[in-house]
């Protein structure tokens, strides 16, 4: 059995082909700019090279991310909270707690054994709280995206922000590059900031080991430090976390199937 | 002595420059983009204002500072709020103007002025940076449009979308979903424009609206928000092709009172 | 289920500022009372409350009457009734009027429904109305009252204080001088003696309202597919609007047809929605609630119709009125209830059977906000599945909403 | 406008002199009160927690408790910039961003253990919540009663939207007082002493006049206080020690100071510029920050509508050991925010002229609806029905996250401009501006 999940993010897409939901059979991600309906189907081509599948032999296609309703030929889906969850107890099994930080939401949710959300939080309104911020950073500090994090981990004395709101943040950042500030403290104050955020509403749910972070700012070696020293415990990451909202929503959409099979009399979601 | 003065005009977006001659006319002015380093950006404005104008350093009396960055520039003799500069330089303009909105890239401000020029009362936009030319920027560039594109397409629309967010923060996943809806780009800008222009007319609410109203700042430029700003008042608005420099030419007029033992 | 509005993941705008076309109602509401089926009369109140120039009350008027409008959420619009002058609901000023000049009156940090309220008095909509209560239900409230009593000087507005002492003998005689003070403003208005006989009279309509106000709340609660969460909402919204004595039959009717509805049960989960008990929701996000697969078993809408279940007119009305706040058994967020919110909660769980909370409160309400932590801490303890989001009486997108909401319900189904 | 060239006068010269034995005598008293408080060996008495509107400090005191104020704990936090942490902790447990930061900083404060850099604040054994002047009090107290099971004493206080209470209210506030009386019987197994009562009074009306006299030294010319920013340290004593002989002597050291300063000529600020009028709770946690862009002008706050959270006594009200009950219910209609806007905008406009104002400015609290809900409306009013030129800034009382510098500074400097621009407009009538 095959199934395919899509994660159709405000910055980027992702996709993930899963064989007997257990196995990844392929990943691949391109940037939404803001048509992600044109990015999926790179995605999916992408995917199913790489795969060597053929659209068809796809048996389930389960979305997620905020453009979820835009693929017509979706079989389910489902919302980036959960899928994310079943996909970070995927990756780490005895996790209880997801951070999931994209391009414009930090996200952050509890979960059972079996990956089913018990609480969940989102970024409030007024916050430079998730990786649009990083990049932005990254172009007016003229530091590329990649070395972000590895130049922060230099940080001696992290210099935090403290404006609530990303365009204002800007500005403050700009006033301690004036004001002589070690660019590693200002990186490395940025990726505090932002865990700090992401620390405030894993409070909200109830912080419980193990947490594992998702999204696009896994890749950032600065955050998952940030993060690490932040909450003061140990926290997983992987590659393929990248991956964690596809690769679940390829997973839920395998359990989906199996149930169809076993009650052919559903038509499903 | 030389009656020669200078008025730099540091702003969170731009470095603005004016150079103004004994006889009040403008000589040079520059206009850049605000990097890091603040201190040099100011210096590099003066002189490529001074070069416009033909003349070097020692030719200026008098050089005013004034914009968000005014304490950086080292070189000044003065500084004043941006706040002041606006009313002066507006009122230098458009001598018949009793309220002045500048619109610039992070704030938003009404200034109600007397006929001297003088500030009565002014209010800014709190807490944050929503509708401010930063959110215009930013939903430009969401569109894949330069900022001195969209001002003229949104004089384009039919039918304008209702926006009510201006929060420039997630003014991109606003303007996103929009078009992930299908709706036409044009449609779009008319709405957030007439969004921007809901929230500044508050703001001039707060101060008095009284005619003549001068546009000025970086985002007066845009020929969307004129027409925006002219619907929602029903009154029109003076602007020039010189008002994002208007701060600058102010703090020159004002170097200029202060050199000549005016009243300042 | 008839489909009411037209929504798709995120609604269609109009222009900024533009608004609905003005609604003419007949003197004798003879729109509402032909209305031939709930759907239609739903309809023309989706139509009257898209109209912020108050078409209703502009009809009353035309006959010569009196109204007054009422704060939520304990205005004892009876005595407003009693001198024969229609009590209006004022709930804000909802999706399509622009706030420009309100936000510099009030400030930044403030609920929707203060500042719509005030951008109406300031722009003239208020201008059917003679008189304004506000009721001291938080500090917002009464703050927006003193605004009000220097911007529309040539209209009375009254800031009724409202005990919070629920123990001592001496608040029901307060308040009942408390009531005493409103009293000798509406005569004023009115120009008319108070009387204890049409206080009486006022207090036995507001009863037969309330009666069938209560029977369509179990009837969401017992059979919640038979109404939907927009329909009862304004069926309940309407009530503010038109005199008592139109409603009642209104409502009475429609409950009739709606009883006798044959619906499916959807297999949708059982929620109680806490928070909105003063500033309303849009109609979109009502929807979405049970778009995603909820029925919406219990609520704090229009709390102004609601807040106690009965008032036996006794032989000082004034007194039962008095009474009735003091002795209410509703448990909203302006009235304190030390020690008793966990319980309160529970047992409205209970009562509905819901398996989870969803709390909306409006935006900066901060007495909502308050409870919702006090709320939560009863509901973690019993282990039951809430979800906390924040509305304003304007907003063009409900991604986030939708999300959350999903994510909500995906957290029940799923496991 | 400021020159650059100067850049000390810039910064407003030299740091802000305060009195010096006052200062140091608040600090002593304010060390002890906390030191009091500490846990010890030795049985402590009973302690009563309290709101500063509408407080009943007098009768508590009659029956030997502890009064500890959390509002006053909470203030004390944001200025020695401990406030953030309770704040975040408190919003963790799930207080929104837009509840009262002196709320947040306490239960998040209260759910950390109570210990702060100046001392640990004790559990209550009773609650006692004077609704007068905000709501939220009401929702405080009530979080409080939850997380400490202590039993909780509503003191309800009617608004007030006439000049003078009603015998109603009266009635119904001592009414209230002599139940709040018989639970304090039955908690403590004391019977209530009038006499005892009277005394506490007879010391607290001795505090209210040396307090009053010290406000009212802004009316001199140049004043020999700042009105806001000194009040702060000197409301100490009046709110959380009204009613012992301490309070009451330590305004006599401070008047002393006062009357020092007038003859030796020193006054806050070498030049007094621009006397204003200054409305709504300070920044504590930029307070100095705050006070620096006032001096840089040469603006001095000759009276400001704060210090009368805790009571109008200014207005003529005091405590009386002659009419105990009538006056305590008397006090507690008088704080500040329990007027109604138009009985507010009549003492500003008293203010005004008494003390001589040449301009306002509001401060207000992103997160206090109380005191903030309708002060664009009194700007508004300031300057368009009273001809007042008024400054309008917001921040937050508790949390520094909401205090921009820069853009506060930005506006101050316009305002002060802008009336220096007239000001000598108006001096020097000749010369025509450009
Ligand atoms: N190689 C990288 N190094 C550092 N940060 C990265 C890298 N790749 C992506 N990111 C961060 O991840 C964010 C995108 O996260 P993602 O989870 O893909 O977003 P969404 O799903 O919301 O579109 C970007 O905004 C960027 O900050
Ligand atoms: N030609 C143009 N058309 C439209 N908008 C413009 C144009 N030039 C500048 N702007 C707008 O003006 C803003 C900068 O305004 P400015 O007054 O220079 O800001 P500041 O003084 O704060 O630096 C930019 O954010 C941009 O949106
Ligand atoms: S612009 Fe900044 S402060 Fe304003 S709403 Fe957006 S994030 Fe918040
Ligand atoms: S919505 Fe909340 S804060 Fe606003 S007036 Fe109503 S109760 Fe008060
Ligand atoms: S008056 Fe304001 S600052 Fe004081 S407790 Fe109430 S809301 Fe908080």
């Amino acid at each position: 059995m095959i199934t395919g999940g899509l994660d159709l993010g405000a910055g980027t897409v992702k996709g993930v082909l899963l064989e007997d939901g257990r196995r990844i059979l392929a990943t691949a991600s391109l940037p939404s700019r803001g048509i992600p309906v044109q990015a999926a189907r790179q995605v999916v081509d992408e995917l199913g090279e790489t795969a060597n599948i053929a659209p068809a032999e796809v048996d389930y296609l389960c979305t997620t991310g905020f453009g979820r309703y835009m693929i017509p030929e979706r079989n389910l889906q489902v919302s980036d909270f959960t899928s994310s969850a079943r996909g970070a107890v995927f990756l780490f099994p005895k996790t209880h707690l997801v951070v999931d930080v994209g391009t414009q939401a930090s996200r952050t949710m509890s979960i059972s054994e079996t990956g089913k959300v018990l609480k969940f939080k989102m970024n409030e309104k007024c916050a430079a709280g998730a990786g649009r911020f990083v990049e932005r950073c990254s172009k007016y500090l003229q530091v590329p995206l990649e070395e972000m994090g590895p130049k922060a981990l230099a940080s001696q004395h992290p210099k935090l922000i403290s404006s609530v709101c990303a365009v204002l943040a800007e500005t403050e950042i700009i006033n301690n590059v004036a004001e002589g500030v070690p660019l590693s403290d200002i990186l490395m104050g940025v990726f505090l900031s932002l865990s700090q955020r992401a620390y405030s509403l894993m409070r909200y749910v109830g912080i419980q080991p193990e947490v594992t972070l998702v999204g696009g700012l896994v890749r950032d070696v600065g955050m998952v430090k940030a993060l690490r020293d932040t909450v003061g415990m140990e926290v997983n990451v992987a590659p393929d976390a990248y991956y964690a909202a596809a690769l679940g929503s390829a997973i839920l959409g395998h359990s989906r199937l199996l149930k169809l099979r076993e009650t052919p009399s559903d038509t499903g979601g | 002595m030389s009656g020669v003065v200078a008025g730099v005009d540091i702003g969170s977006t731009t470095a603005k420059c004016v150079v103004l001659g004994d006889d009040s006319r403008i000589l040079g002015k520059s206009l850049s983009v605000v990097g890091i380093d603040i201190v040099k950006d100011a210096e590099r404005a003066l002189e490529a204002a001074l070069a416009d104008a033909h003349l070097s350093r020692s030719d200026v009396a008098f050089i005013t500072g004034t914009g968000y960055g005014r304490y950086k520039v080292y070189f000044g003799q003065l500084v004043v709020t941006e706040i002041s500069c606006h009313a002066r330089g507006a009122s230098f303009l458009f001598p018949g103007t009793r309220l002045v909105v500048d619109i610039g890239g992070q704030d938003t401000k009404a200034i109600r002025i007397n006929e001297k020029g003088e500030v009565v009362d002014f209010a800014m936009n709190d807490k944050c940076a929503a509708g401010t030319g930063r959110f215009l920027d930013v939903c430009a560039n969401a569109l894949g449009y330069d900022v001195s594109e969209i001002g003229p397409l949104s004089l384009q629309a039919r039918r304008a979308v209702k926006v009510t967010s201006t929060c420039t923060v997630f003014a991109e996943s606003e303007v996103t979903s929009y078009v992930s809806r299908g709706k036409d780009p044009k449609d779009i800008l008319a709405g957030l424009h007439a969004s921007i222009a809901n929230r500044t007319l508050s703001l001039m609410q707060r101060v008095g609206v009284e005619p003549e109203i001068t546009f000025t700042g970086g985002v007066s430029q845009n020929q969307g928000m004129v027409r925006a700003l002219h619907q929602r008042l029903g009154a029109p608005v003076n602007v020039s092709p010189l008002s994002q420099y208007l701060g600058a030419l102010g703090a020159a007029l004002h170097g200029r009172e202060r050199l000549s033992g005016g009243a300042s | 289920m008839p489909q009411l509005l037209q929504i798709r993941p995120e609604s269609d705008g109009v222009a900024a500022g533009e608004t609905g076309p003005r609604i003419e109602i007949s003197s004798d509401f003879r729109e509402f009372l032909q209305a031939d089926s709930v759907e239609q009369l739903v309809r023309l109140t989706q139509e009257v409350l898209a109209d912020p120039t108050y078409p209703t009350v502009r009809a009353w008027r035309k006959t010569g009457g009196k109204a007054v409008g009422c704060f939520p959420v304990y205005t004892p619009q009876e005595l407003v009734h009693s001198f024969g002058m229609l009590p209006v609901a004022m709930h804000g000023g909802g999706e399509n009027l622009e706030i420009s000049r309100a936000d510099a009156a009030l400030g930044s940090f403030l609920c929707s429904i203060s500042k719509s309220t005030l951008e109406m008095a300031l722009t003239g909509l208020l201008d059917p109305f003679d008189a304004f209560v506000f009721p001291y239900i938080c500090d917002v409230s009464r703050n927006l009252e003193g605004i009000f009593s220097r911007v529309l000087p040539q209209r009375a507005s009254h800031m009724l204080h409202l005990p919070q002492n629920f123990t001592s003998p001496a608040t029901i005689p307060f308040l009942v001088a408390e009531y005493r003070r409103l009293i000798e403003k509406l005569e004023r208005v009115a120009g008319d003696r108070f009387s204890q006989e049409n206080l009486r009279a006022s207090l036995e309509v507001f009863n037969e309202q309330r009666a069938l106000v209560d029977r369509l709340a179990s009837l969401k609660r017992d059979a919640p597919w038979k109404v939907s969460l927009v329909e009862y909402y304004l069926l309940l919204r309407l009530g503010g609007l038109l005199p008592r004595e139109v409603h009642i039959p209104l409502l009475r009717r429609a409950l009739t047809e709606l009883e006798a509805r044959q619906q499916r049960n959807k297999d949708a989960i059982r929620v109680i929605v806490i928070g909105p008990f003063c500033e309303q929701p849009t109609l979109e996000l009502l929807q979405l609630v049970e778009d995603v697969g909820c029925y919406v078993v219990g609520e704090e809408l229009q709390m102004l119709h609601r807040w106690c279940p009965r008032i036996e007119p006794g032989a000082d009305p004034l007194e039962s009125l008095a009474t009735s706040y003091v002795r209410t058994p509703v448990d909203i967020g302006v009235r304190s209830t030390p020690t008793t919110k966990g319980a309160a909660i529970l047992s409205r769980v209970d009562d509905s059977k819901a398996q989870g909370v969803v709390f909306l409160t409006a935006k900066f309400c901060e007495p909502a906000l308050e409870d919702v932590v006090l709320y939560r801490k009863a509901l973690d303890r019993r282990g039951l599945p809430y979800l906390h989001m924040e509305f304003e009486e304007k907003s063009t997108t409900y991604e986030q909403a939708r999300l959350q909401l999903e994510t909500f319900v995906e957290s029940i189904l799923f496991d | 406008m400021s020159d650059v060239a100067s850049p000390a006068a810039a910064q407003g010269g030299a740091s802000p002199t305060f009195l010096r034995d006052a200062r140091g005598l608040q600090r002593k008293l304010v060390e002890e009160y906390y030191g009091r408080l500490a846990p010890s060996e030795k049985p402590h008495p009973p302690v009563a927690y309290m709101l500063v509107g509408g407080n009943l400090t007098e009768i508590v005191r009659a029956f030997g408790y502890d009064v500890v104020f959390p509002e006053i704990v909470a203030l004390n936090c944001a200025i020695k910039h401990q406030s953030l942490e309770n704040i975040l902790h408190a919003e963790s447990l799930g207080y929104g961003l837009d509840v009262c930061g002196y709320v947040k900083n306490d239960l998040g404060l209260q759910d950390l253990g109570g210990t702060t850099s100046f001392g640990q604040i004790p559990r209550p054994d009773l609650l006692v919540c004077s609704f007068s002047g905000c709501y939220i009090y009401v929702k405080w107290w009530e979080a409080l009663a939850e997380s400490y099971g202590a039993p909780l004493f509503m003191f309800d206080v009617p608004y007030m939207r006439e000049e003078a209470p009603r015998k109603e209210d009266i009635d119904y506030l001592v009414s209230q007082l002599w139940e709040f009386v018989h639970l304090l019987e039955k908690r403590t197994g004391r019977t209530f002493d009038m006499d005892e009562l009277k005394r506490v009074l007879a010391e607290s009306r001795r505090a209210e006049d040396g307090w009053v006299e010290f406000l009212r030294a802004g009316r001199f010319r140049p004043s020999p206080i700042e009105a806001y920013f000194e009040s702060i340290f000197y409301m100490f004593p009046i709110n959380v020690l009204r009613g012992t002989p301490e309070a009451a002597d330590f305004y006599g050291v401070v008047n002393e100071e006062v009357r020092a300063r007038v003859k030796e000529g020193n006054y806050p600020l070498p030049e007094e510029k621009y006397r204003v009028l200054v409305e709504g709770v300070p920044p504590y946690t930029n307070y100095r920050t705050f006070w620096d862009f006032f001096r840089k002008w040469g603006a001095v706050s000759v009276v400001a509508t704060y210090p009368k959270v805790g009571g109008l006594f200014d207005r003529g009200f005091r405590h009386d050991p002659a009419r105990p009950f009538e006056s305590i219910a008397e006090y507690s209609l008088g704080a500040y925010v329990n007027q109604s806007w138009p009985l507010r905008r009549q003492i500003i406009a008293d203010y005004v002229k008494e003390y001589q104002v040449d301009a306002a400015v509001i401060h207000g609290i992103k997160s206090c609806r109380s005191f903030t809900a309708g002060q664009g409306d009194l700007r508004d009013w300031l300057i368009h029905e009273r001809g007042l030129p008024t400054l309008y800034i917001e921040s937050d009382h508790q949390d520094p996250r909401y205090f921009a510098p820069a853009q506060i500074k930005n506006r101050m400097d316009a305002f002060f401009e802008s009336l220096e621009q007239r000001r000598a407009v108006a001096a020097a009538p000749g010369v025509a501006p450009a």
